[in-house]
């Protein structure tokens, strides 16, 4: 009734309007009251997966170009606005524009290029063009420090967008996130939505029913690069160090996409729902296996993944909507019966 | 009393969990040499100990350490992006940082203060490869201005620092650098860099390598018949039982700039020659395996924390640390290496970097890492300089 | 031989069969017959075993409403599907002879080839092209091929002569009808109502997932229900 | 110059054969089971650690081990594939790629609680041994890899066009529930293709042991390239892996030594973009196969 | 309304559509017909922008809609079904109908409205909230062309959507393009229903190998030698 009934598609209702201004200062208040800055820390980078992961969404989820090579975009990010900070002095707050400017142009050669892909080619071809960028990064050393990266000189000011206060970070991010979500609602709503679910369907006759598939494509891909930049910006001003082998990585990639999914791609709350169950578990993983068994962190990682897509295949965002069809799915998934036994007759003649 | 919550934060998974673990070994061999001694201060040392595979989690787990286990010190982290997140948390929430193995230039040279850096950078390591091939241009036959130096590295931020500086410090020493290439260390063929090397004809080779394009390397240069007259290799590649068990007798007479692995212990104080042979036979017992440099340089490191640092400090609190760290006056051949300590002081360039690390230059012996170079800490001559041709072995 | 009783069928939470029985005898030809979505492919697909569900199906005395497709298929009992759903990438030959992938047909793969060749010269002229590239009317020739060099005891038809050309029609059904002469038994599902009970011996009527009407095809084909409802007035 | 010219694409296109060798099992499961196995060069790197084991506890020479490896190798694909592949069959493509990204995580990790992260090496008589054809060095570990690679194309390629079975397989690829009715038992097919492929995986552990250390994460480098070697070839394609692979192989080499070493990765990226601009299906792939994507 | 001239396709050595001229009147319908392969949905695709004709030239309203791309012809007011069915699975009936309406207005509730007559018109609007994927083929059929109508075409083409359909429910689909001509759309409809052909058609054109083998009215196309000979059968008319 509550979560569900906002959860719902294209139903928007004052209740739900209001539950979810309820959560918002729910959100908001929260980080006051629990104010330490591992906690921060942790709250911060929920949030941030959450965005990066909503971001990844809107290509990934909504218009069904599968990309694992996001880590390009949000890497251009990063670079872009750290780049034009280091060399020009630039804010951040301008330069993750103009990053995002970059991400946008780079997604547009990608989508232009990309156009009859799809699938798992495209996937493939995403990390390729991923793959070029870094390289080309890494390569291009004097300019972008090569494999080395760059690292920030911490220098706090609100211009610098460096806060010796974590919950500065926090509060930003949030709002980055808020108006991710924000965003996705609208889009998923409005008439674009639709075209890009047609497009994600079946893209021949999403054509034949007067969608720009073309345009549709670029705007969806352009739209989630330029948020992706953002969320790079945020990073890189927050961790204060960016070096290829981690933000343009492939493994990055695949976690953003990874989130997504596992909350449940195509609905807004699913990147959120995503970044909320596995940030905390990798993290409490990683804290609690640490410095006993090596590889029993990551071992027990990724046997929880394999069960969650047996499990919940579309995702949690599924569990939630349809409670009842899960829970029948996850007896099933336990050996348990789902429905009556087939029916036993005592004669073999009828 | 209650324990010393000491940080200790390595990448214990993931790719760089090999050497990660190592070091981690290392210090926990410390720690328990010094638990028997009764601790620090008079309490015992416990570890709060963090994974940290990525710098994200590194800047996670630094906070954590700091925040939550409220340790007083970080001590670390082996691979230099963890360690340039992680001082950089300490940095902001006020804890001392201590690196023991990490060598990027850039981890003191952001004027951190309470970054503190035990063992050399990478610049000083390609610039001993260089130093070193002309001391040998002598015993290859040429005068140094004629001798063809080529390098190569791995693309890593290790990789590319140190074959800059080994470049820059080949043309600086006046000799020809007839190749610089850079290749990823993922590949699965060296071939085209070999034969590339081939038209190069170099005298001496400088290659700062991972280790399975280390061994991938020496395999191919054999297989393609590149005559090498001196190969100096830069780094763990080179170094771990592993290249030797990849590449077998043909290992013999590679050098390798690194911190020494089997220093020449006769040569050390005695007391450091006791604390070799304690370390050593705790390692052992612990692993069953002897360790490898990189153990030795993490065991130094966390060493002079608990017996020098700490004690002098009298206390855990972060000013008292830091002034005593930088008060530090450590004679060669107080570490297990042979090394001193004494740091760059604070308004000085490289503040936090240890002055007295040491590099230097072995050689594969009959399946032994010797140390040859330089002559204080050699533990046995240099030979087969130059190599043999293939043919001839 | 084939018998079903209290046969159930679903699709994930819709229950598209409820409790259908239905018996075709040896040699005959039942049609079964009603308006779109009442549950006729979701039936043969139920006694094929593609689709969940519960019930009791035997065939020829063998209990077969559990198996899993393949083995009911090895049992002698075939299903032509809606839509032909050849292998389009294979030629029309590598088609047929997969029809006979079941051991026992396996043996006679050579002279079924024959036989169904013999019955279909069109598709011994286009055996060596690939069956996608072919027009609907001879992948419907396939199609039936391919279920014929199966030796099955018994076919199943979902609507063969769909989006065919008239002329195609004729020779899809008359296609049928030679079957039937050999002695397979037939159960057909097809729209066009009035020829298929023409040459049916039984017929069932499903509405809504349930048979609701159920008797000799002649006395169907008279049926003022069945005629208002099926066969346009 | 012209010697190491000889000599460059002679070393592209033996290395070349380790790529084909490596993908082959990667398109297999691929085209039939539509499975996107981001596990296989997980399961390659198992199959290294085999051969390692069963070289070092009984001295056997990895090339004897191999025939011991590779049917270890297919049995343990027959359990992977009932006890998480089946599960995942029905699901959304991308679940399944996440399922064995998780697949992949969960094997480096045994290994590496296993055997720890050293890098190890395998015995082997051949390993070192050079044939020299004038000034053409010809190394024997990959000059058997690639032989194998071909014999294991051709057997492969015949089994899929000739036997029964192989062309239960590819029914089963193009339209499954047809299969089915046809009397193919599907899971069966995908449950012994998926057997098959990790066989081949398996083998190529076995042979590039003795080529190169093995430690746990090895697997990581070797999928992504055979990824691209099975798009570039067209999925499914047999014959497109044996092409994408020794193409990728020159590529490297080549572009290795005339653009620079670094720019190797790169090169074969960007023609790996071209061609999927101006053929999306790959090079063997069959046309509009690249909308099946499921 | 639409007029053809002289289209032409050709795919490496076939021939599917060889030189076919056609043209449609405003409330016209015209019956195209011919042998599994003609190239009936080869000339659809042509017409709708599937794919460019190898030559000649697609009219609609007097404007040249050569070579444009669908979802422009779409927008200059000619819609289309596939034969093959291609329905958003995963969305809901409804929402399916609305990708087509928001062609005409980008208010979500004004397009959900004209989706809504769409389905009611088709019959479908009792199963609006059902994932499109449920639908059985037919329903599917008239997904299509619910979907079609809700871009509030001009011209509509139909390739065969009562393939499935049993005698009765022929005759109220009969009722339905009927009702659809009322609306004043010009409609080109392949259908292999004679029974339908015969119901509906103004004209009828029969395609053979690529080429037009007849055009005319219906009872003088479906009494044309040519055209029993290929596509009817000697006994048409046994069972019809
Ligand atoms: N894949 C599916 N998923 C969910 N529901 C389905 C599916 N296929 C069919 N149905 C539902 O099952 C019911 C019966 O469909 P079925 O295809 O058996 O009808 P039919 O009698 O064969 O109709 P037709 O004459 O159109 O072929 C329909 O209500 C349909 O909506
Ligand atoms: N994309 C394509 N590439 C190659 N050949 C094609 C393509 N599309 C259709 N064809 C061929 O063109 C010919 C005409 O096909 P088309 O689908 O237009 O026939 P049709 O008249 O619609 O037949 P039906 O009544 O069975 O639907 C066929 O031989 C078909 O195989
Ligand atoms: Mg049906
Ligand atoms: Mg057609």
């Amino acid at each position: 009734m509550t979560l569900t009934s906002l959860l719902a598609p294209y139903r928007p209702t004052r209740k739900g309007l209001l539950l979810s201004l309820a959560m918002v200062a729910v959100l908001v208040a929260l980080p006051l009251i629990a104010a330490d800055s591992y906690t921060l820390h942790f709250v911060w980078k929920v949030l941030f997966w959450a965005l990066a992961a909503a971001a990844w969404n809107i290509a990934g989820g909504y218009a069904g170009q599968f990309s694992l090579g996001h880590a390009a975009f949000f890497g251009l990010g990063a670079y872009g606005s750290t780049l034009l900070y280091m060399h020009f002095g630039l804010s951040p707050w301008i330069g993750m524009f103009v990053g995002a400017g970059a991400a946008v142009a780079f997604a547009t050669l990608i989508g232009a290029l990309t156009l009859r892909l799809q699938g798992p080619f495209f996937a493939l071809a995403s990390i390729a063009f991923a793959e070029v960028l870094r390289i080309a990064i890494v390569n291009w050393r004097s300019f972008t420090g090569g494999a080395e990266g760059l690292s920030l000189p911490f220098d706090p000011s609100f211009a610098n967008m460096m806060f010796s206060d974590r919950l500065w970070y926090v509060y930003i991010m949030m709002a980055a996130l808020l108006i991710v979500l924000l965003i996705t609602y609208v889009l998923e709503r409005s008439w674009i939505g639709y075209a890009l679910a047609a497009m994600r369907e079946n893209e021949e006759a999403a054509e034949a029913l007067g969608v720009d598939t073309v345009r549709a494509k670029l705007f969806s891909i352009g739209l989630s690069a330029f948020l992706s930049a953002i969320a790079g910006t945020l990073y890189a001003n927050y961790i204060l160090l960016i070096e290829p082998s981690t933000v343009l990585s492939i493994g990055f990639s695949v976690e953003i996409a990874l989130i997504a999914i596992i909350g449940g791609m195509g609905t807004p709350l699913g990147p959120v729902l995503g970044a909320v169950l596995i940030v905390p578990l990798s993290e409490y993983l990683r804290a609690e296996f640490a410095g006993s068994l090596q590889g029993l962190y990551l071992l027990v990682y990724g046997a929880l993944l394999i069960v969650m897509v047996i499990v919940l295949p579309q995702g949690l965002m599924s569990a939630i909507r349809a409670p009842r069809a899960t829970a029948r799915r996850l007896r099933g998934a336990f050996g348990g019966s789902t429905r009556r036994r087939p029916v036993r007759e005592e004669s073999r003649h009828a | 009393a209650d324990p010393l919550k000491i940080g200790v934060l390595f990448p214990l998974s993931g790719p760089m969990a090999l050497i990660g673990n190592e070091a981690y070994q290392a210090a926990e061999v410390a720690r328990d040499m010094i638990n028997k001694r009764g601790g620090v201060l008079g309490r015992p040392v416990t570890y709060a100990v963090a994974d940290a595979p990525a710098p994200t989690a590194a800047n996670a787990e630094a906070t954590r350490l700091i925040v939550r286990e409220k340790v007083p010190v970080i001590a670390g982290s082996y691979a230099s992006s963890l360690a340039l997140a992680a001082s950089e948390v300490a940095e902001r929430e006020g804890a001392l940082y201590w690196e023991t193995i990490a060598v990027a230039d850039k981890i003191t040279q952001r004027k951190y203060k309470n970054t503190i850096r035990l063992t050399f950078n990478a610049s000083m390591m390609g610039q001993t490869a260089a130093d070193f091939a002309k001391d040998i241009a002598g015993k290859l036959g040429k005068d140094p201005k004629d001798l063809r130096i080529a390098v190569i590295s791995e693309d890593s931020e290790f990789g590319q620092s140190v074959g800059d500086a080994a470049a820059n410090q080949t043309k600086a020493l006046g000799m020809q650098l007839v190749a610089n290439e850079r290749y990823s260390r993922t590949v699965n063929d060296l071939s085209s860099l070999v034969l590339s090397l081939k038209a190069a004809k170099p005298d001496a080779v400088i290659a700062t390598s991972y280790l399975n394009d280390a061994a991938l390397f020496w395999r191919q240069v054999r297989e393609l018949d590149l005559h090498i007259p001196a190969m100096i290799g830069i780094g763990t590649g080179y170094a771990l039982p592993d290249f030797l068990a990849a590449t077998g007798a043909s290992a013999d007479g590679i050098f390798d700039v690194d911190a020494p692995a089997s220093p020449n212990v006769s040569n050390l104080p005695e007391a450091t020659q006791k604390l070799y042979a304690e370390f050593i036979e705790g390692f052992r017992a612990k692993e069953k395996r002897d360790p490898g440099p990189l153990g030795l340089i993490a065991f130094g490191g966390f060493w002079t924390l608990f017996t020098d640092v700490i004690p002098r400090a009298g206390s855990t609190d972060l000013a008292a640390l830091r002034k005593a760290a930088y008060a530090t006056d450590l004679p060669d051949g107080s570490l297990l290496t042979g090394a001193g300590v004494k740091l760059n002081q604070i308004g000085e360039k490289e503040a936090g970097q240890n002055s007295r690390a040491l590099i230097s230059v072995m050689q594969w012996q009959d399946g032994k890492l010797q140390v040859v170079w330089p002559q204080s800490a050699a533990n046995a001559e240099m030979r087969k300089v130059p190599l043999p041709k293939w043919s001839d072995r | 031989m084939l018998t079903v009783r209290k046969l159930d069928a679903f699709y994930g939470e819709i229950q598209t069969l409820h409790g259908i029985d239905l018996d075709v005898l040896e040699g005959e030809v039942v049609s079964v017959v009603g308006a779109n979505a009442a549950g006729k492919t979701t039936l043969l697909n139920a006694i094929s075993g593609t689709v969940e569900r519960y019930g009791r199906v035997s065939f020829f005395d063998q209990d077969i409403g559990t198996l899993p497709p393949h083995a009911i298929a090895r049992h002698g009992l075939v299903q032509v599907p809606e839509g032909r759903r050849l292998f389009p990438f294979m030629t029309v030959r590598e088609n047929l002879e997969l029809g006979a992938f079941a051991p026992h047909a396996r043996a006679h793969r050579a002279e079924s080839l024959e036989k169904v060749f013999d019955l279909m010269p069109r598709l011994r002229e286009r055996s060596g092209q690939l069956a996608g590239s072919m027009s609907g009317g001879e992948q419907q020739m396939c199609a039936i091929g391919r279920a014929l060099m199966a030796k099955p005891r018994a076919i199943m038809f979902d609507e063969p002569t769909l989006g065919l050309a008239p002329i195609m029609v004729d020779v899809v059904f008359k296609l049928v009808r030679s079957i039937k002469e050999t002695g397979i038994t037939i159960l057909l599902v097809e729209q066009n109502v009035k020829h298929s009970l023409a040459m049916s011996d039984r017929g069932y009527v499903l509405e809504n997932g349930h048979i609701v009407l159920s008797g000799p095809a002649a006395d169907l084909l008279t049926d003022p229900r069945l005629k208002e409802a099926y066969l346009g007035g | 110059m012209s010697a190491i010219i000889v000599q460059l694409v002679v070393s592209g296109l033996l290395l070349g054969g380790i790529y084909a060798l490596i993908s082959i099992g990667l398109t297999l499961i691929f085209g039939v089971s539509r499975i996107k196995n981001f596990a296989h060069g997980d399961f390659v790197m198992v199959g290294m650690y085999l051969t390692y084991v069963l070289n070092s506890w009984s001295g056997l020479d990895s090339y004897l081990v191999l025939l011991i490896v590779t049917p270890l190798m297919f049995l343990f694909g027959l359990f992977l594939s009932w006890a998480i592949i089946r599960p995942i069959q029905g699901a959304p493509q991308v679940a399944q790629i996440f399922a064995t990204v998780g697949l992949g995580l969960v094997l480096q990790n045994v290994t590496l609680m296993i055997f720890g992260g050293d890098f190890r090496t395998t015995a082997s008589v051949f390993a070192g041994k050079v044939l020299r054809i004038g000034d053409i060095a010809l190394p024997a570990p990959l000059l058997i890899a690639f032989a194998v690679a071909m014999a294991v194309v051709a057997v492969i390629y015949l089994f899929l066009k000739t036997s029964y079975t192989g062309k239960a397989m590819r029914a089963v690829a193009q339209d499954r529930r047809s299969a089915s009715l046809m009397s193919i038992d599907v899971k069966g097919i995908d449950l012994f293709t998926f057997g098959l492929g990790t066989a081949c995986a398996g083998l190529t552990g076995a042979l590039l042991a003795p080529m190169f250390p093995v430690y746990p994460t090895v697997g990581i480098n070797l999928v992504l390239i055979a990824f691209v070697v099975v798009v570039l070839g067209g999925l499914g394609s047999i014959a497109g892996a044996l092409i994408g692979g020794l193409a990728i192989g020159l590529i490297e080499t080549l572009s290795g030594f005339f653009i620079g070493s670094e720019m190797r990765q790169m090169a074969y990226f960007l023609v790996f973009l071209a061609v999927l601009l101006l053929r999306p299906a790959g090079l063997f792939g069959q046309r509009g196969s690249e909308k099946l994507g499921a | 309304m639409l007029e053809v001239r002289g289209i032409s396709k050709q795919f490496g050595g076939l021939r599917a559509v060889n030189d076919v001229h056609l043209s449609i009147g405003k409330g016209e319908i015209l019956g195209l017909i011919g042998p599994n392969g003609a190239g009936k949905t080869t000339l659809f695709n042509c017409i709708a922008g599937a794919f460019p004709p190898t030559e000649g030239q697609v009219l609609l309203e007097g404007r040249s809609i050569t070579g444009l791309k669908a979802h422009q012809v779409c927008r200059a007011g000619l819609a289309r079904t596939y034969q093959i069915v291609k329905p958003f699975g995963g969305l809901s009936v409804l929402d399916n109908v609305v990708v087509g309406a928001i062609n005409q207005t980008h208010n979500i509730a004004e397009a959900r409205r004209i989706a809504e007559e769409a389905l009611v018109l088709t019959g479908l609007a009792d199963r609006r909230d059902m994932p499109a994927a449920s639908l059985p083929l037919p329903g599917r059929k008239r997904l299509e062309i619910s979907r079609a109508l809700a871009t509030r075409p001009k011209v509509l083409l139909l390739d065969e959507v009562m393939a499935g359909l049993n005698p009765s429910e022929v005759e109220k689909a009969i009722v339905l393009i009927e009702a659809i001509r009322a609306h004043g759309i010009s409609i080109l409809i392949i259908e292999h229903l004679m029974r339908v052909i015969t119901a509906v058609s103004d004209r009828i054109v029969v395609m053979n190998h690529g080429s037009k083998l007849a055009e005319g009215l219906p009872v003088d196309v479906l009494n044309d030698k040519a055209v029993i000979q290929a596509y009817l059968g000697e006994d048409f008319g046994a069972h019809g």
